[in-house]
């Protein structure tokens, strides 16, 4: 087993005016080190300027997402190991401009987020002394599964619809809609249709399916805009027929 | 804040990468996705192909004997043979993904994904089987 | 992101965890015109409320009562709680939960559709809430996504703040830089609420994110707002070494060991109990956290333990429980094992060691989440309102961050509403601070970032660890006072004013000495055991001189000065901690 | 998110969807039968009285002209899609969804007169 992996790390410096650059670091190969130990190590030791995002090292913030060889990747649960013996390329998020370094533009990303309305909307709200709302364990299985969404934005990266048109609301967002939708305390079903029913909602996903391979939360983003689908066109055709027999 | 002016103090230039004409060669993920959808030109000549027997049908036992020996033409073998695989490739592209779209219930039972595209895999045998049967007794 | 022209709240929240969250929606609930601002380093969901897993705790169930509740808080507190506070909490606690099933949290749920409870260390009902075990990951993003529906609410995401503002004797805003483009800008507010979490990376292991550096704490420090309780740190005895990841207390309750390196399970030589096959409740590997923290490091002196990369560890042995049951009942420890660290428990033996969990200390607040400077209020990890006292009980954290969050949006806006513009001296203080972070940035330091923190965690850990002697401590408070010159001339390679993260690293190692100093000196004060502070020197708890709260209040250039303040006692006099029981 | 205008995806999309179980369901062995295995001789077609029997009976008819109609709808829906994106033609969105449904549509009048 060789001590060392090679990190080839795209730069980018906005001051410098320059394009994105890589540049090498040598750093010990370690069975217990992620990719983001290894940026840490070039952080502490070798060279402060490296610019990236990160917080729990545990995959639950979302934070550390990047492109490593080519593949979106959570860097704290990806094993300096499973690439050797290197080099490691790692690059920032695909999809998105890039601030500096590995450090992507995520302000599109959150307006999406607030787009698909991701909050409980009820018609009437039942007073809190009447104690919680009733949920059996299956209905909280119906929509628990596009809950686990930690926000990384990998399935954007992974998904090449979003790269060729950025106005997509895009899997994340649509995968949080679901959630809301399928949740038997929510009663927007129809207010977020009217929203998302559109070419730049479901509609301009094409199945690529890439978005539910990438997600390291097992979202599956894919299953949840293929359901939105069905049920947006069972929609249509209902309206339809409505408007017809007025 | 945006990618068209120069830096200038507090106002960095973001940088943006252009997604090239051929972004679907770079990963083979991609090349799949791409091969799935071109499956639908194979699709659409079945459709083509259903349409000359047809004609072939109404205009007479000539016209259709006429039709069955140009089918044997080794080069169109060779086309259907393709073809074949391509709409092979739709039909398992198909059955795998429709458990993503439909979720069965029974009482408070959710039928899982594999089951349902299990069953879409029995009824395509099934389905099949019939045809060739009847295709085969004439 | 938000682009008013001048940048004026009425109420400005710093932190978007848990605590700043909920104290956002208080405040547009009481008050929808009230123009509110908060103000995060991280973007909300990234904030460390996120890697809660447990649960979080409030009465619910009918064989439970509130004063069940409350007495399990301060016994487990070693009584340095206030109990007028744990009173509040307790009762606030179950229409705050309450609030947040409907506004959607996934709470895991019984046959019948009500929310579940499950057992939590220390307390003697089942009462804590859980969503599967990320519990506190679904409070956060409920109360995010919650949040979004509220115009009102702007956010300035990924603002770091430097400074409060104080002027006319009361707090006025901060000063906050924007990582995208590097500028330096006053936010200014009528109310400034702190809820920027713990500061558990003042410690080498730790359970801790790595944005959890007590800044709020230091901001309020250097603004002449005393720290309160800081002695108070509790350990987690089961954390990964090197990453510090949690390995939650269930993998003992289902029957792991602890082992030295002789293989030898080394609990049954601390009054622990002795060896059985099967786990038997509050005995061997199932006492209490302090208790098992505090026998690692008996086993350590002793040169029983392990030596590793990252220092001393013991096994948890889990291999014996067998593939099916870790997989049905310790998954998520095994994927955690697994993918962050990987380790494989069912053919390894897990390494483990204690490791920092939480602060209990924090910005001295009264029960309406005030802090004794105008116009500023705490809550959440950062505050110490108190009812964690010397140690808290696992699960009330979370509770804590809706209640006392809630309790300070509410604050906030009463005095909001009282005040008027922003004080003369102000802008004259933004400029400063300008120059002041303009000069950082310039560099021309030596020395470095990563080895003066390494220095201070090091430090942290020899002089106020899990046991604590007066020599230890003052040989620490030396070596910290140091630290805090050499600070000073910290080398900054990054001239960058873009995303410029060695400038903020540089920036919260400041912050954490500023923390290391007050729980050192609040810590050498002292002169009793309680809870998780242990002195060798003064074994015994001495409620005589001792039942009070440690307040240190910054002085320029040298070590804190320390007052102390009242532990409000209202039904629950002083007992005995028995154990016996176990305890959070 | 721009214009909250109705899409007419849905329609389309319902089309292709049931193209899609249709043909997934029925194609490949029928191009099995007709265009591989009986040319090779692998087994014998049947004759044209059988054939023509079963083909033109009104319901085959009907299910036939749904076959392919839908077939061609499916294309449409996939093929516009892989212009947009593949070849980043979006721009010129109109004309591409013309000539692809518009294709279908066509086809589907040919059928429709060849089968009656
Ligand atoms: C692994 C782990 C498991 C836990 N499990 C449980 C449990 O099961 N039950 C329980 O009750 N408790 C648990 N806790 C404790 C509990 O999670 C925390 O105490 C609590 O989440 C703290 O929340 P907070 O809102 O105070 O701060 P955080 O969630 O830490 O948020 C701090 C916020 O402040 C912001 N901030 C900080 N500094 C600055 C600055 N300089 N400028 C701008 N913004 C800043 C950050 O961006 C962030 O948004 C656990 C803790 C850990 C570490
Ligand atoms: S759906 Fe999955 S990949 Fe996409 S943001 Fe959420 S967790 Fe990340
Ligand atoms: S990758 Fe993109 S196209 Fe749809 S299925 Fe996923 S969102
Ligand atoms: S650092 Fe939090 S997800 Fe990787």
């Amino acid at each position: 087993m060789p001590t060392n992996i090679t990190l080839e790390v795209l730069r980018y410096m906005p001051e410098d005016g320059g394009a994105p650059v890589f540049q090498e670091y040598e750093v010990p190969l370690r069975s217990d080190w992620v990719v983001l130990d290894a940026l840490n190590h070039v952080k502490d030791h070798i060279d402060g300027t490296l610019s990236y995002r990160w917080s729990c090292r545990m995959g639950v913030c979302g934070s550390c997402g990047m492109m490593v060889n080519g593949e979106p990747t959570l860097t704290c649960a990806a094993f300096l190991e499973s690439f050797a013996p290197g080099p490691i390329r790692v690059e920032p998020l695909a999809h998105f401009p890039v601030i500096r370094d590995l450090v992507v533009e995520g302000s599109d990303f959150m307006t999406k987020l607030k787009d698909v309305k991701p909050w409980v909307i009820r018609k009437e709200e039942k007073p809190l002394s009447e104690g919680e709302y009733r949920q059996t364990p299956e209905e909280l299985a119906d929509f628990k599964q596009y809950s686990m969404c930690i926000n990384c934005m990998l399935c954007y990266s992974a998904c090449p619809v979003y790269g060729l048109e950025p106005g997509f609301t895009g899997p994340a967002a649509l995968a949080l809609a679901q959630r809301y939708n399928l949740d038997n305390r929510d009663q927007g079903n129809e207010e977020r249709m009217e929203l998302l029913s559109n070419d730049e909602g479901i509609w301009s996903c094409t199945m690529v399916g890439e978005c539910s391979e990438v997600c390291p939360k097992g979202v599956d983003p894919a299953g949840a805009i293929q359901r939105y689908k069905l049920a947006g066109a069972a929609d249509w055709w209902k309206s339809l027929i409505t408007r017809k027999s007025k | 804040m945006d990618s068209s002016s120069e830096y200038s103090l507090h106002h960095p230039k973001w940088h943006r990468h252009r997604t090239p004409i051929f972004w679907w060669v770079k990963r083979w993920v991609y090349i799949c996705f791409i091969g799935r959808e071109m499956t639908s030109v194979a699709v659409a000549y079945c459709a083509v192909l259903l349409t000359m027997v047809y004609r072939a049908l109404q205009s007479g036992p000539e016209a259709y004997a006429a039709l069955m020996s140009l089918l044997s033409h080794p080069a169109i073998i060779v086309l259907h043979v393709f073809a074949l695989l391509a709409v092979l490739y739709h039909s398992i592209t198909w059955f795998n993904l429709s458990p993503k779209a439909m979720v069965f219930r029974l009482g408070r039972w959710r039928v899982p994904d594999l089951m349902i595209s299990g069953g879409n895999y029995a009824a395509w045998l099934l389905i099949s089987g019939v045809i060739a049967w009847a295709y085969a007794t004439g | 992101m938000a682009q008013a022209e001048s940048l004026e709240y009425d109420v400005l929240i710093v932190g978007g965890g848990g605590a700043g969250l909920r104290a956002a929606i208080a405040v547009y609930e009481t008050d929808p015109k009230m123009r509110i601002a908060v103000v995060s380093k991280v973007y909300p969901m990234r904030s460390h409320t996120v890697s809660a897993e447990g649960g979080a705790a409030a009465v619910i169930k009918p064989d439970d009562s509130l004063d069940d509740h409350a007495y399990d808080t301060i016994s487990g507190a070693d009584w340095m709680c206030d109990q007028d506070a744990v009173e509040a909490f307790v009762n606030e606690a179950p229409e705050e939960m309450l609030q947040l099933e409907h506004w959607g949290c996934p709470w895991s749920r019984e046959e019948d559709g009500s929310v579940a409870v499950r057992s939590f260390g220390g307390m003697k009902i089942k009462r804590t809430w859980f969503a599967s075990d990320k519990t506190g990951f679904h409070m956060l993003h409920t109360l995010f996504q919650t949040s979004l529906q509220y115009d009102p609410i702007e956010r300035y995401d990924e603002w770091f703040v430097t400074k409060l503002l104080v002027d006319d004797g009361r707090c006025q805003g901060v000063v906050a830089i924007e990582m995208a483009t590097g500028r330096v800008e006053p936010i200014l507010a009528k109310s400034v609420i702190i809820s920027t979490g713990g500061c558990g990376k003042i410690f080498p292991f730790t359970t801790n994110a790595n944005i959890k550096n007590g800044d709020g704490m230091s901001l309020a420090y250097r603004a002449g707002v005393p720290l309160k309780d800081m002695e108070f740190i509790q350990y987690h005895p089961t954390g990964l070494p090197f990453t510090g990841i949690l390995i939650t207390e269930a993998s003992r309750s289902e029957g792991g060991h602890l082992l030295n390196k002789d293989g030898y399970r080394y609990l049954q030589d601390y009054d622990l109990g002795t060896p059985e096959a099967e786990p038997v409740l509050r005995s061997m590997e199932l006492g209490p956290r302090d208790r098992l923290s505090q026998a690692f490091i008996k086993e350590q002196e002793k040169g029983r333990t392990l030596v590793g990369e990252y220092g001393h560890y013991v096994h948890l042995d889990i291999r014996h429980l067998g593939e099916k049951v870790i997989n049905s009942r310790l998954p998520f420890v095994r994927e955690l094992c697994v993918k962050y660290e990987n380790i494989d428990p069912v053919k390894e033996m897990i390494p483990v060691r204690p490791v920092i969990h939480y602060v209990m200390g924090g910005i001295h607040t009264d029960i309406d989440a005030a802090t004794p400077l105008p116009g500023l209020f705490s809550a959440g990890e950062a505050a110490c309102v108190s009812i964690n006292g010397a140690n808290r009980l696992g699960s009330n954290s979370l509770t804590e961050l809706l209640v006392f969050g809630a309790r300070a949006g509410k604050s906030a806006v009463a005095f909001a509403r009282e005040q008027g513009g922003a004080g003369a001296s102000v802008s004259a203080q933004v400029r400063d601070e300008q120059e002041r972070l303009s000069r950082l940035r310039s560099g021309g330091g030596s020395e470095s970032i990563a080895g003066l923190r390494k220095e201070m965690q090091d430090t942290m850990e020899e002089g106020a660890g899990i046991y604590r002697t007066e020599a230890s401590l003052a040989s620490s408070a030396e070596k910290i006072q140091q630290l805090q010159e050499r600070v000073a001339k910290v080398a900054i390679s990054d001239s960058s004013l873009t995303f410029n993260t060695e400038l903020t690293a540089a920036i919260e190692l400041s912050y954490m000495l500023d923390g290391a100093e007050a729980i050192i000196h609040s810590a050498i004060n002292r002169t009793e055991s309680r809870g998780s502070h242990q002195r060798t020197d003064h074994p015994d708890r001495d409620d005589e001189n001792f039942l009070k709260h440690s307040l240190a209040y910054r002085e320029q250039g040298g070590p804190p000065r320390m007052e102390y303040h009242p532990v409000v006692i209202t039904r629950w006099p002083p007992g005995e901690r028995v154990y016996g029981q176990k305890k959070g | 998110m721009s214009a909250m205008k109705k899409s007419n995806d849905p329609f389309w999309w319902t089309l292709f969807g049931a193209g899609g179980a249709m043909t997934a369901m029925l194609v490949p062995m029928l191009l099995f039968l007709i265009g591989v295995a009986t040319p090779l001789g692998w087994i014998e077609g049947p004759s044209y009285a059988s054939v023509s029997q079963v083909m033109l009976h009104p319901l085959t008819k009907i299910a036939a002209f749904f076959l392919i109609s839908l077939s061609l709808f499916h294309w449409a829906h996939r093929f516009r899609f892989t212009l947009y994106d593949g070849l980043q033609l979006k721009h010129l969105f109109q004309l591409i969804a013309v000539i692809c449904y518009g294709g279908a549509v066509a086809g589907s009048l040919v059928a429709a007169y060849v089968i009656w």
